[in-house]
């Protein structure tokens, strides 16, 4: 049962919320106990597979490849755990945060969120996978137009139309591939997958597949839906969609292409690094261009998705554990950030950082673990941006792709840039409007997200200061289901 | 699969991706449920069909001839069916409101959350 | 300066903290009394990525530490008093304290790592430091100009090193610089030192990344004295002298030393000359004697490493009193400007004293520790031959120190008193001691060589290991004196009396400030937010159908660059269904409804004919075994219709507007049939594996009690899939209520 | 009003049970011949929606289990339950028990099915009809 937790707890707590219409006081406590329940249960999975190595449950006790498989190994409980730290997380900072109050639908829909995430990350079988696609589409919709403002309903539109074709190519390509291998268990596909006479012919619909994740994922030109809509989005739940949503589909390509679909053509690959490499550049002057702080935000999860695709191109075993550390890492700081850019807002009253300032007399303590989140977002050591940033680095130069390696450095001056250009005209330069006496009396900040942007701080200054047992644990997670791709 | 089926589908999708590239909010919803049908074919017909026997199995029998259809893409093809029409009902919903909301049938003009630029290199101030 | 406000703040002055850098400095004393070079320390710390917590002390690191700590110790005590009425000095002192630390951590780390972690760590703090006065525009500006310079050189750096250790196939400075000589001939080389200097270069203001160290000038007094002089700014100096012994033998490393120093001291100097303001004259110099430095280190000659040490230390010893000297004058007159400071000697009596002692060592004249470097530095340029355009330029270099050295000793505290008497006065002692206690500590050395002799000539003998015996004592003939200094030390004076008039003279090359690098930075910075504007604007531009049509044009290539690079089949097989009557109608029915929905113009019919897909698929699924799917097809579109009969009033009433087709609509939509065509052909030859649904035949009514296999799969084989489908049904009514409630308020203002 | 609209006011409830009869048969049989509780659930919605049109959407509402949200999430509620009840005889999630009688949890499973689209669909129809009203 412990696989089916982090699914159904979530998801039970979704239709509980739901039910508790009338109940504000209630609904939150349920909300809370099931992100506490998720949370246990994911530490649960995380120890178990530690103890016992790779967990899976046939569903209805069907055998497999008939049924449908839920497994969990290193890397996927890790993710779950991440995913449940991040629930808690939200929803203790989302409790009585001024943006997102009154909103009924908030709970079940976050935790439909989690449900969905957390079973994309245990999925083993390419149908059920497209099914948590879909559950996490719509939730992020319903989250979208929570504000009920006109704003709101274009952002969810525009997010809507341009995902729904992604949606769709994951659904024809899932089609096709079980079309042409008859199966749809991730383990069945990749033993289907190195039959000679398909060994050929099926990247044809994996690259469509892959075409599909990478569109979910953010990667250039495809991204055109995040910053659309990103940013109108409340905080509490912009962390969690900002931090989790895209990972999902990168995780998604970094399992196809290493567990599953391990016979990819070189070239693909190649084309992959170099698609990584041109999104690194397109998010990171789209951060430099926008001075709305949600903004210049999302703009960089499109930065760092091409941090960890190249990760992935680079196919090799030491490439995906970068790549895995740089997702823990990006999941952690990225929702920091736009928590604490929740935290900005309420402080100075705006989110553009024309029309704000001030912050760092206001708000010491928030410039500190501001800069603690804005250093590990451009990776200076010793923080944990650094390391995974540097373990792609150290690959790409191993294997001769010194152009994106010397991309990845250059992105992060631009990501210094724009991170910089928030500290000097947020937390430095006097407020437009108050004086800076003023703006320390202008709202108290809410006490509980403010603990729980301290906390998420915590966490990253630790992955920061004591990195090893975190690189060793993807080193073994990765080398778990990467193969030697140089014996293919 | 059948040339004829392969032909439909693919006129489907080639209407499917005018309608969707239609500046028109409705049209764009009626194509991506066009492109949605189109797609749940593409899953039918993976499976080559052709038989006329369905997946059920005889009164008498225990198992299934070998001649009736794959049951499996019909059932991926059933849930993605459902699960396309609530999207659809969603999405019916969603132009509605921002046709009368915002009184713009024109996707193009949807500025709401992303407003135009009038500085040569800084972006609008979003009030919110 | 906010020294508007001259009454003491309350709270603690901190003075005590300067025992930190002194109990460090006394730590290193006694462990050079005591132990040997070098010390090693080696603790591992991420072993994953080759990364321990390795130090290395030699006698360069001992030199910079002894740099680190004893003129640290001076800083502390002096911004105890300069920072007396600043409420937030805590705050600047908690960062002094972790740069300090930071500057430790560089000068002894021997993991390269780690090198760069205190390496970025210097930066940050340093562009903390710079802007202190962060509620004043420029010193946001130069403070962030600071970092993005520092901190890009070292990204560049990093890159460097992570190939150089690739290359040595070891991550420590002491393994890289053992294998230097054998990475001789690896093509990547080149290219990882260059990466290498960039860094060091950015760090240390070299040509052309100068500008920044200028506009750093805004950090309080404290912090240029020690960052920008006598710690920091030399970092740079420190690396490529920690590495030069690997790499000396290159032409490449020799260029490129010499040329960028020589250039960075020359043109340095000439633009010392432009400045009015004090503190700004000093960076100016700075920057010339790190070109200097640089230029030194280049030299192949083994006293060139005894002559760098030299210099480095000379000017510590030196500069940081200059800078204090000017942040007196700054607090006691308010101004910096040269050109309204006049014979200042009588109201600030010692801190003339202090100036004239440290002038007297930067200009290199006798009784000063800089003679001494000087004439070390004489030596070394006559040991290696060096170019003559370098040799002048060196002359020039130094005149200009001279000069410099008068303006800032001399000039401002002779002559008549321009300011009210009553309006300047002498700082407090914390401000006066650390000057005057620095110079006399640089006399001390030139008068007792032996103190400072052995940590000196450790430090060469780490730059330059074939450096023999040799006595840091100046000759103090005549001959050596007109030699060194003589010429040198007249030009310098016309320099010094001339000075009004060549800055005037220098005033029209403010015509090629815009081709100048500080410039070029400015221009880099507009150049990024403009093409980050148009990128952001082209690619994020808030029209959906140009977003989609990107996609879709994006998705289709890539597509079709993943089909070109694998292998497909093409052949068109003829294969007729059952009831091929059927399948023709409802084919047509499908193709008529996809036409006509992207033809017709009122929603309704469009509504419909979209319908007619759902119908035609449905006729589809009836004939070709699949019942189920028929009667949800059929049930759906009955239902549809309700829902869309409601919903389409809020549409409006208003026919569609005929859109022309566009040429990219169009041939996206025709890649995009073709596209899915090609795709079908490709399948349609695969062979079909049957495997699963024959297991689900088999097993269906023997274990899961149902005679409609469709129905089993979707509620027992594959249940899990059911459930996520009715959770996105039910959650899709959830997430579109706030729409619904939308809709049912009505038109809402 | 029209004698036929009289008509029409008084077959509908007849009709909705029919219909909703009909959407129960389908549901049942669904294990053995083609149907199940989706197609099920969405004749009961057309039931619901005619008499919504008809009679008004509060009459409708009486004639259902649940208002709209509530029954689709307890339909979503029962098919995890269904699959529960596997889970305390120690077999995975969503292993269906069979009792002698023929009823079983897969029964239960579809029955959230039916839930579940009635619910959501019908939450649709009824807030597209009210808001029908104040169309313009």
């Amino acid at each position: 049962m412990l696989l089916l937790g982090p699914l159904l707890i979530p998801l039970i707590t979704a239709v509980l919320t739901a039910l508790l219409t009338r109940h504000e006081r209630a609904r939150r406590y349920v909300s809370l106990a099931g992100a506490v329940a998720l949370l246990a249960c994911a530490i649960g999975l995380l120890l178990a597979v530690m103890q016992e190595g790779r967990q899976s449950v046939a569903l209805g006790n069907w055998p497999l490849p008939y049924g449908i498989e839920l497994a969990a190994d290193a890397l996927s409980a890790a993710l779950v755990l991440l995913t449940a730290l991040l629930g808690f997380a939200v929803l203790l900072y989302a409790g009585r945060w001024q943006e997102a109050r009154d909103t009924a639908g908030m709970y079940p829909l976050l935790h439909g969120l989690l449900a969905a995430s957390s079973a994309v990350f245990l999925a083993a079988d390419l149908f059920n996978l497209y099914v948590w696609f879909e559950l996490m589409l719509i939730a992020v919709l319903g989250l979208f137009v929570l504000g009920g403002g006109q704003r709101h309903a274009e952002a969810a539109f525009k997010y809507f139309a341009v995902s729904m074709l992604g949606t769709l190519l994951m659904l024809g390509a899932v089609g096709m591939i079980y079309g042409a291998t008859g199966h749809l268990n991730f383990s069945a596909l990749r033993m289907a997958a190195q039959q000679p006479e398909l060994a050929g012919v099926l990247p044809v619909y994996v690259v469509l597949l892959l075409l599909a994740f990478l569109l979910k994922a953010g990667a250039f030109p495809l991204f055109t839906w995040l910053p659309a809509s990103y940013h109108t989005l409340p905080t509490p739940i912009l962390a969690l969609v900002g931090g989790l949503l895209t990972k999902l589909a990168v995780y998604v390509v970094l399992r196809l292409l290493g567990d599953v679909f391990v016979a990819i053509p070189g070239v693909l690959l190649e084309a992959l690094g170099w698609l990584a490499v041109v999104t690194m550049v397109s998010g990171v002057l789209g951060a430099a261009y926008h001075w709305d702080v949600r903004r210049i935000l999302a703009f960089h999860i499109v930065s760092q998705i091409g941090y960890l695709l190249l990760g992935i191109a680079l196919a090799s075993p030491a490439g995906a554990a970068g790549t895995s550390f740089f997702l823990f890492h990006n999941i952690l700081v990225k929702a920091n950030l736009f928590l604490i850019a929740g935290l900005m807002w309420a402080a100075a009253g705006h989110h553009d950082l024309r029309r704000m300032g001030g912050l760092y007399r206001a708000r010491p303590f928030l410039a500190v673990l501001f800069l603690l989140s804005a250093l590990s977002l451009v990776g200076v050591p010793p923080t944990s941006g650094f390391w995974g940033k540097f373990m792609l680095l150290r690959e790409a130069f191993a294997q001769g792709h010194f152009v994106w390696g010397g991309a990845a450095l250059a992105v992060g001056l631009l990501t210094l840039y724009s991170m910089s250009k928030i500290w000097v005209e947020g937390f430095w330069k006097p407020h437009p409007n108050y004086s800076s006496d003023h703006a320390a009396a202008l709202a108290p900040l809410p006490r509980t997200a403010y603990a729980v942007v301290a906390g998420l701080s915590l966490a990253i200054l630790i992955l920061g200061l004591f990195p090893q047992p975190f690189v060793q644990y993807v080193e073994m997670a990765t080398a778990a289901f990467w193969p030697a791709r140089g014996m293919l | 699969m059948s040339l004829i089926l392969m032909l439909a589908i693919s006129i489907a999708v080639a209407a499917g991706v005018l309608l969707v590239l239609s500046r028109d909010v409705f049209r764009l919803i009626v194509g991506l449920a066009v492109l949605g049908s189109a797609t749940n074919l593409i899953v039918f017909a993976a499976a080559r069909p052709g038989g006329l026997i369905p997946a059920v199995i005889e009164a008498g029998a225990t198992q299934l001839p070998a001649a009736a259809a794959n049951p499996l893409p019909q059932a991926l093809v059933l849930t993605a069916i459902v699960i396309g029409f609530a999207l659809l009902c969603f999405a019916l919903v969603l132009g509605a409101y921002l046709v009368r909301q915002g009184g713009q049938q024109n996707v193009d003009r949807l500025a709401a959350a992303e407003p135009a630029a009038t500085d040569p290199v800084k972006p609008p101030v979003l009030e919110q | 300066m906010s020294h508007a406000n001259h009454s003491e703040a309350g709270g603690p002055t901190y003075l005590w903290l300067a025992a930190v850098p002194l109990s460090l400095f006394l730590l290193l004393v006694w462990g050079l009394s005591r132990h040997d070079l070098p010390w090693h320390v080696d603790t591992p710390w991420v072993p994953s990525l080759g990364l321990s917590l390795a130090f290395r002390i030699d006698g360069l690191g001992a030199l910079m530490l002894a740099l680190i700590t004893g003129i640290g110790t001076w800083v502390f005590v002096y911004a105890s008093g300069y920072l007396a009425h600043e409420p937030r000095r805590g705050q600047l002192f908690t960062v002094l304290i972790l740069f300090m630390l930071a500057m430790i951590g560089a000068v002894t780390a021997d993991n390269l790592l780690l090198l760069f972690l205190f390496w970025e760590l210097t930066s940050i703090t340093s562009f903390l430091l710079v802007g202190f006065n962060h509620e004043q525009a420029e010193a946001r500006a130069a403070s962030r100009q600071a970092l993005l310079v520092t901190m890009g050189g070292g990204l560049a750096m990093l890159g460097g090193l992570v190939l150089l250790g690739q290359m040595a196939g070891t991550w420590t400075l002491s393994g890289i610089v053992a294998a230097g000589p054998t990475l001789a001939n690896d093509p990547r080389l080149p290219y990882a030192l260059v990466l290498v200097l960039l860094g060091a270069f950015t760090k240390s203001a070299q040509f052309p990344f100068h500008f920044w160290l200028p506009n750093a000038m805004s950090a309080p007094t404290p912090v240029s004295a020690y960052l920008h002089s006598a710690t920091m700014v030399k970092l740079g100096i420190y690396l490529m002298a920690r590495l030069d012994p690997a790499f000396n033998d290159l032409l490449f490393w020799e260029v490129m030393l010499i040329g960028s120093g020589t250039v960075t001291a020359v043109w340095a100097a000439v633009l010392a000359l432009r400045e009015r303001d004090l503190k700004r004259i000093l960076a100016r110099s700075t920057v010339s004697a790190l070109g200097t430095m640089t230029l030194l280190i280049g030299l192949p000659s083994a006293g060139a490493g005894l002559a760098v040490v030299a210099f480095m230390f000379a000017h510590a010893l030196y500069k940081a009193p200059l800078f204090m000297v000017a942040g007196n004058i700054d607090h006691a007159t308010g101004t910096r400007n040269i050109g309204q400071l006049m014979g200042l000697r009588r109201a600030m009596p010692w801190t003339a004293a202090a100036a004239v002692l440290a002038g007297l060592s930067m200009a290199g004249l006798p009784l000063s520790f800089g003679f001494v470097a000087k004439d070390i530095i004489a030596v070394a340029k006559a040991e290696s031959e060096i170019f003559t355009l370098v040799s002048y330029a060196t002359v020039l270099v130094n005149a200009v120190a001279i000069a410099v050295a008068g303006v800032a000793a001399v000039r401002v505290f002779w002559g008549p008193l321009e300011l009210p008497r009553n309006q300047v006065h002498e700082v407090s002692w914390r401000m006066l001691l650390p000057p005057l206690a620095i110079v006399f500590l640089g006399m001390e050395f030139e008068f007792f060589p032996a103190l400072a002799d052995p940590l000196l000539l450790a430090a060469a003998r780490s730059i330059a290991p074939g450096l023999g015996e040799v006595s840091l004592s100046a000759a103090y003939d005549l001959e050596a004196l007109l030699s060194a200094t003589g010429i040198t030390a007249l030009i310098g004076l016309l320099f010094f009396l001339a000075w009004d008039r060549m800055h005037e003279a220098l005033h029209t090359l403010n015509r090629f400030d815009r081709y100048g690098p500080a410039a070029l930075y400015d221009r880099l910075l507009h150049g990024l937010a403009r093409i980050a504007a148009w990128h952001t604007r082209h690619l994020q531009h808030g029209r959906v159908s140009g977003y989609l049509q990107l996609t879709l044009a994006a998705l289709l290539s890539m597509g079709m660059f993943g089909w070109l690079h694998t292998n497909s089949r093409l052949e068109l097989t003829w294969d007729w269904p059952d009831h091929a009557w059927a399948w023709a109608v409802a084919c047509l029915l499908l193709v008529a409804g996809a036409a006509a929905a992207a033809t017709l113009r009122t929603r309704i019919a469009v509504l419909m004919a979209s319908g007619l897909v759902g119908y035609g698929s449905a006729v589809l699924f009836l004939f070709a075994g699949a019942p189920d799917l028929a009667l949800t097809q059929f049930a759906v579109e009955t239902v549809l219709v309700v829902v869309a009969a409601s919903v389409l009033p809020h549409y409006g009433t208003a026919p569609l507007q005929q859109e022309p087709l566009r040429a990219s609509s169009g041939v996206l939509a025709a890649a995009a049939g073709i596209g899915v065509f090609l795709l079908l052909v490709h399948l349609s030859n695969l062979p079909v594996n049957g495997e699963l649904a024959e297991w689900f035949g088999r097993t269906s009514l023997a274990e899961a009690r149902g005679r409609n296999v469709v129905n089993v799969i979707i509620v027992d084989f594959r249940a899990l899939d059911t459930l996520g489908e009715i959770a996105v049904v039910a959650f899709s009514l959830l997430a579109a209520l706030p729409l619904l409630a939308g809709l049912r308020k009505g038109r809402v203002p | 009003m029209t004698p036929r609209s009289t008509l029409l006011m008084q077959s509908a409830r007849p009709l909705y049970w029919m219909l909703l009869a009909a959407a129960l048969w389908i549901l049942l049989r669904g294990h053995n011949e083609p149907g199940g509780g989706f197609i099920g659930g969405l004749l009961a919605v057309a039931g619901s929606s005619l008499l919504a049109i008809i009679l008004g959407i509060p009459a409708a509402l009486r004639l259902q289990p649940l208002a709209p949200l509530p029954l689709a999430m307890v339909g979503v509620g029962l098919a995890v339950l269904s699959g529960l009840a596997g889970a305390l005889h120690g077999l995975p999630f969503l292993t269906h028990l069979w009792t002698g009688i023929g009823l079983s949890t897969v029964m239960l499973f579809d029955l959230g099915v039916f839930f579940a689209v009635w619910g959501a669909l019908t939450g649709y129809v009824y807030a597209l009809v009210d808001a029908g009203e104040t169309a313009p």
